[in-house]
């Protein structure tokens, strides 16, 4: 099955350094929020790159993506540039939504990304759908929603679930357990804390994966798309990870303490990889730091992309309710 | 648009619908029916009877019961290219897809700064009258025509039953479509085409005293009083919506400026009812033109109870219009 | 576990004469709603007496029913009278509603009985409430909720389920497994169609009961009853039944062939039971006709009173939609 | 009632919530909170902040994300004779509900015969303005104050969300409870009591040229526009409705009777809105007394978009209220 997963060092540095752009890309947001040039909500991936990065890597173009409201890691290691994601926090019309949708709403449709929704669980049955109208239409596309533990609670998760597997629909379930929604804690919200366990009770192929370990969470997605293409079945995985950053922009975090956060730090899924790539392949300071610097330099370029991008017209305000051909 | 009587035939509101149905999936692969006992058991109402043994379980799909996770999937294949009619089996249970509808349906193509749209169309059987009680009585058009990013239709006669599903397919954005009950027994004229745009009004009967204006189940009512009056020499106009959003706000106006005169009956809870956007909107765009105040006749302010003379009682009635009108044309007998 | 079921003659005559009750006071009520005498939705539980009977068997006055709109067996059962469940259905004063419910919405604060819900799932939740309320009451009363196999693909099952495993509530629900839904049959609605073994998927005890026999049903009612209040937990049972008549008033009943209705009506709750104690317990042909003339008379007596059973004023429509103190 | 302003101190409208439900779990031990994130998190907005530590997690329990569940177990509750105040975190998330609220707990006593009724407290924290885009800014009261059998309030100052949830807990029907969420961090004055029943609205400043009728987080951009307006010498009588179902109409069609002039400010979207409703009354009692065509002033027609700018396009603002008083009094300068 691992056949199709390199553990190069090429492929493996790639992976870090999609990690590594997620992880710097969003802290310069968690700053520019600070200085209110990003508004709404900001929910930071920090600390679970690995799950994007892991799975988009099994992925093909045609696959389609359905994510929440803490996306800008999905979106950007499915493609999307951080010159659009930028732009779309700051509201402007070079945004990958024209500015619509904010930091919880990312749309693409060149990347087949069907966006950031802000409704727990409400990604789950939509996700469903495409996967009915891509075995319908015969197409080879699978697709993949990204949802955390929270939502397993939700009824939508339930309904979902037995739909996915009682028709067969070609969906890859990714649930991020980063064990908190919010503030509580995934035993205050599941009677059964398993989630994978939980899918298998519908009769779905289920596993548990370590999630912040960008390696074991793409030959997991191997394995899982590969499943679904071969059998046309639904597969789930219960990534297994850790926010770091507070749920939020307002979290004042009272709902864990400072140790248990140092102690997921420690196994983060940058420094991970990056020690594991200095012990088995002699990766150098420099080597790091070059990559560093690449992904700064972005940074930079698409602070300027943003900053330059232009604001919608006032006028309209009412554009993209309903199609042009019924536009009133 | 198509008006001539030519080749018109009598049919119910419930074939008429089922031949909408027949006729959208003849024309175009991608649609396809999903939901509660449209297949085996052939619709809860006998509007899809026989349609699996037709199409087969691929385009006539039964579903579990799990509104939400139907429509939300519904959602999911229009995104994906398909054309879905989704039925919710009556509106009293579309509260439990109401998320799915109005957070993702609807916001969809906006939220994605119009790159994605919804294709999709949602069917419900709606209104009282079969002495469902106060769960199976509902008429809750408002609640849907209230929100941006979604159309609303109301077929009030066999031909819009049997022409408007065809209009809302051709739509790219999400159309809902509410099936009064009351009406799937009632036989009448089906012409080859229908006879506007989905969106627009049309004026059911020409008056120039006063405008009732009215949708769906309350039409034949509407229509039943208006040929009372006819009787006592009042001439009413009647204006049957058929569109609940977007409004056709022209021809609403017209009338009243022809008339001076509006009421507005609607099945609906009177309180914070479609009936009142109406009377509202005559107020800002007729109110120097009208002899007297737009009054509403809706529903009363109760969840419906069972019994026979209750549940009358509760709803718009066609003396109520006629005595209405006299009061407003104080032509009291 | 079973010291408190007795299988005396006795005993056993009482289960048998109140579920034929239900049985021909619905036969009845089918005939009275062909002479329009009843109207609206007319479910007939015929087939499945046995799940009502030997469930409240088990139960004690202070414990709450909730039930759905195919409930006239478990009002029977519960101890409702004849008298007030018709007069309810003829949408009279002197129903167990005031005649404001009909068939679908029996009440009966006496008897503890919580109604009557017409949307399917709706009373999951509701149920979990009032075991709830309970458990902070410290009361001895447990809930028990009637359910059919097909709101178990609602999320409200799910949301319900996980919350009563996750808060400890005194809670008993019964799921009655009449293989259809309308006519929708199971393996169409349920990826999983063994339904105890979902219900032991978020932690709760459960099992499955042959919902045709009586005596199992209130052997395993009697069991979860103890364990309920032992050990303060939901238990969930599965009773696996049939629906010999119409899903409701108009049903072709299209989805399911002649045979398979008669294979099941061989095996009904109320022949089994017959035949039984006249193998076992030598009951003879007057001894039962003794026992059909009872029940026909009581069921007379309720027509009588159903008929004399004054209308609501018109003038009263919106009573009891407010409390009187509100009342505008 | 107690109106003086004796012992009155001045708190954030949060600090006055959280005030009330700490007062209501005081004074009934039936009473507990229940929603998401109420306990460990503090709150969504912080209005529960430090109360599990205060109360245990008896009375103050955080829940699993599902809606339609917790606030079904609520409506249990109240039946099995607790007094439960349900938080729905926010409006946005309460369709997931809407079921068990419009279907159950506004039903049951109609249902029963009166023999049984739902003491149950729903809060939702509502509104847009804190740029959260298209599913996170709703103002959907209409929704709700549409439905028979519930009562909607919508508490606009520091004191009425002091006291309104002691209001509610007092009655024996299903209440709701909208809190803006850009009310939350106004200061304001609390006095030791509720300045009127909960069912009233009340007069925030008397005038005599022309009525404008608000609720919620619209009030304080009414009240700023009223003041602006009263530089230009024009006397502006804003009524604040506090309690969306029932209408409060008395109050209502009194004050226009007195200024001949209305405009209704609702932060839902125009059609459909309540705003509707209450033009409608106008018309239907008031319409002679009226000396121009009664306005509204309503959020555009579309899902909130999350620019700031757009955003504060698509909402009522202050000089849209100061023009359009003008307008109306033909006075523009
Ligand atoms: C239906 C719904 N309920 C509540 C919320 C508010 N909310 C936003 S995120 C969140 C926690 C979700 O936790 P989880 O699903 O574990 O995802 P995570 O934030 O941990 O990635 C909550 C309660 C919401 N957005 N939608
Ligand atoms: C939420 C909801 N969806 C749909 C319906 C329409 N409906 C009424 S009963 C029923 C079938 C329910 O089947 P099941 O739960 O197995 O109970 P049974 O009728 O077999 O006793 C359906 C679909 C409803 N009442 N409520
Ligand atoms: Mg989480
Ligand atoms: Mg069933």
């Amino acid at each position: 099955m691992n056949d199709k997963l390199h553990l190069d060092k090429a492929h493996l540095l790639e992976k870090l350094k999609q990690m590594l752009s997620i992880r710097l890309f969003e802290e310069k947001c968690a700053e520019l929020y600070t200085q209110e040039k990003i508004r709404g909500f900001l929910h930071l991936y920090i600390g679970e790159e690995a799950i994007a990065v892991g799975v988009m890597a099994a992925l093909s173009a045609e696959d389609q993506i359905v994510a929440t409201y803490r996306e800008h890691g999905h979106a950007l290691a499915r493609g999307l540039s951080m010159k659009s994601v930028l732009a779309e926090m700051y509201g402007r019309t070079n945004g990958c939504s024209k500015g619509r949708g904010g930091s919880m709403h990312l749309f693409d449709k060149h990347n087949n990304f069907y966006g950031g929704n802000a409704i727990v669980g409400g990604g789950l049955p939509l996700a469903a759908g495409l996967a009915m109208a891509n075995k319908m239409q015969a197409t080879k596309a699978i697709t993949v929603c990204f949802f955390g533990e929270g939502a397993v609670a939700e009824g939508e998760f339930h309904e979902a679930m037995n739909l996915a597997v009682l028709w067969q629909l070609p969906v890859l379930f990714v649930c991020e357990n980063n064990g908190y929604a919010m503030g509580t804690a995934l035993a205050f919200s599941e009677s059964e804390i398993n989630i994978a366990k939980k899918a298998k009770s519908y009769g779905m192929s289920a596993e548990q994966v370590d999630g912040m370990n960008v390696v074991n969470v793409e030959a997991a997605a191997i394995k899982a798309v590969d499943t679904i293409k071969t059998l046309g079945q639904p597969y789930f995985l219960e990534c297994q990870s850790y926010r770091f950053r507070g749920h939020s922009s307002f979290d004042g975090q009272l709902y864990r303490d400072k140790e248990e956060v140092q102690k997921w730090q420690k196994h983060g899924p940058v420094i991970k990889l990056k020690h594991w790539l200095r012990k088995n392949y002699q990766l150098n300071g420099n080597e790091f730091s070059d990559i560093e610097l690449e992904i700064k330099n972005e940074i930079l370029d698409a602070i300027a992309f943003a900053e330059l991008g232009q604001l919608q017209a006032v006028e309209d305000l009412c554009k993209d309710v309903y199609s042009q051909k019924n536009m009133k | 648009m198509n008006t001539q009587k030519t080749n018109s035939d009598s049919m119910t509101y419930r074939d008429a619908l089922r031949a909408g149905i027949i006729q959208s999936l003849n024309e175009d692969e991608r649609v396809f029916l999903m939901g509660e006992d449209v297949g085996h058991y052939g619709g809860c109402y006998g509007v899809t009877k026989g349609l699996l043994a037709q199409y087969g379980d691929q385009r006539i799909i039964d579903t579990p019961l799990c509104e939400s996770g139907f429509v939300g999937v519904g959602i999911g294949a229009a995104l994906g290219g398909m054309k879905p009619i989704v039925e919710v089996m009556t509106v009293n249970f579309s509260l439990l897809a109401m998320d799915q509808i109005v957070n993702s349906a609807a916001t969809l193509r906006h939220m994605s700064g119009g790159q994605f749209n919804v294709p999709l169309v949602i069917r419900m059987a709606c209104g009282a009258g079969l002495q469902l009680a106060a769960q199976h009585s509902h008429s809750w058009e408002n609640l849907y025509a209230h929100i941006p990013g979604l159309k609303v239709l109301s077929p009030a006669t066999q031909n819009d039953a049997r022409y408007m599903l065809l209009q809302a397919l051709q739509d790219p954005d999400p159309v809902l479509i509410f099936e009064h009950v009351m009406l799937l027994n009632t036989q009448g004229d089906v012409l080859d085409g229908p006879e506007a745009d989905m969106e627009k009004a049309i004026i059911r009967k020409q008056g120039t005293d006063i405008t009732l204006i009215t949708y769906g189940g309350s039409l034949p009512k509407v229509l039943k009083a208006a040929s009372a009056l006819e009787v006592l020499n009042i001439k009413v106009e009647v204006v049957d919506l058929r569109c609940l959003r977007p409004l056709d706000k022209a021809t609403i106006i017209a009338s009243v400026e022809k008339t001076h005169r509006a009421i507005i009956i609607d099945e609906g809870w009177k309180t914070g009812s479609l009936a009142g956007e109406l009377s509202a909107i005559i107020m800002e765009q007729a109110f120097w033109t009208l002899d007297a105040p737009v009054q509403r006749i809706c529903t009363q302010e109760v969840p419906i109870p069972y019994p026979k003379h209750l549940e009358h009682a509760a709803l718009p009635q066609v003396d109520q219009i006629v005595n209405c009108v006299q009061r407003l044309l104080n032509t009291e007998l």
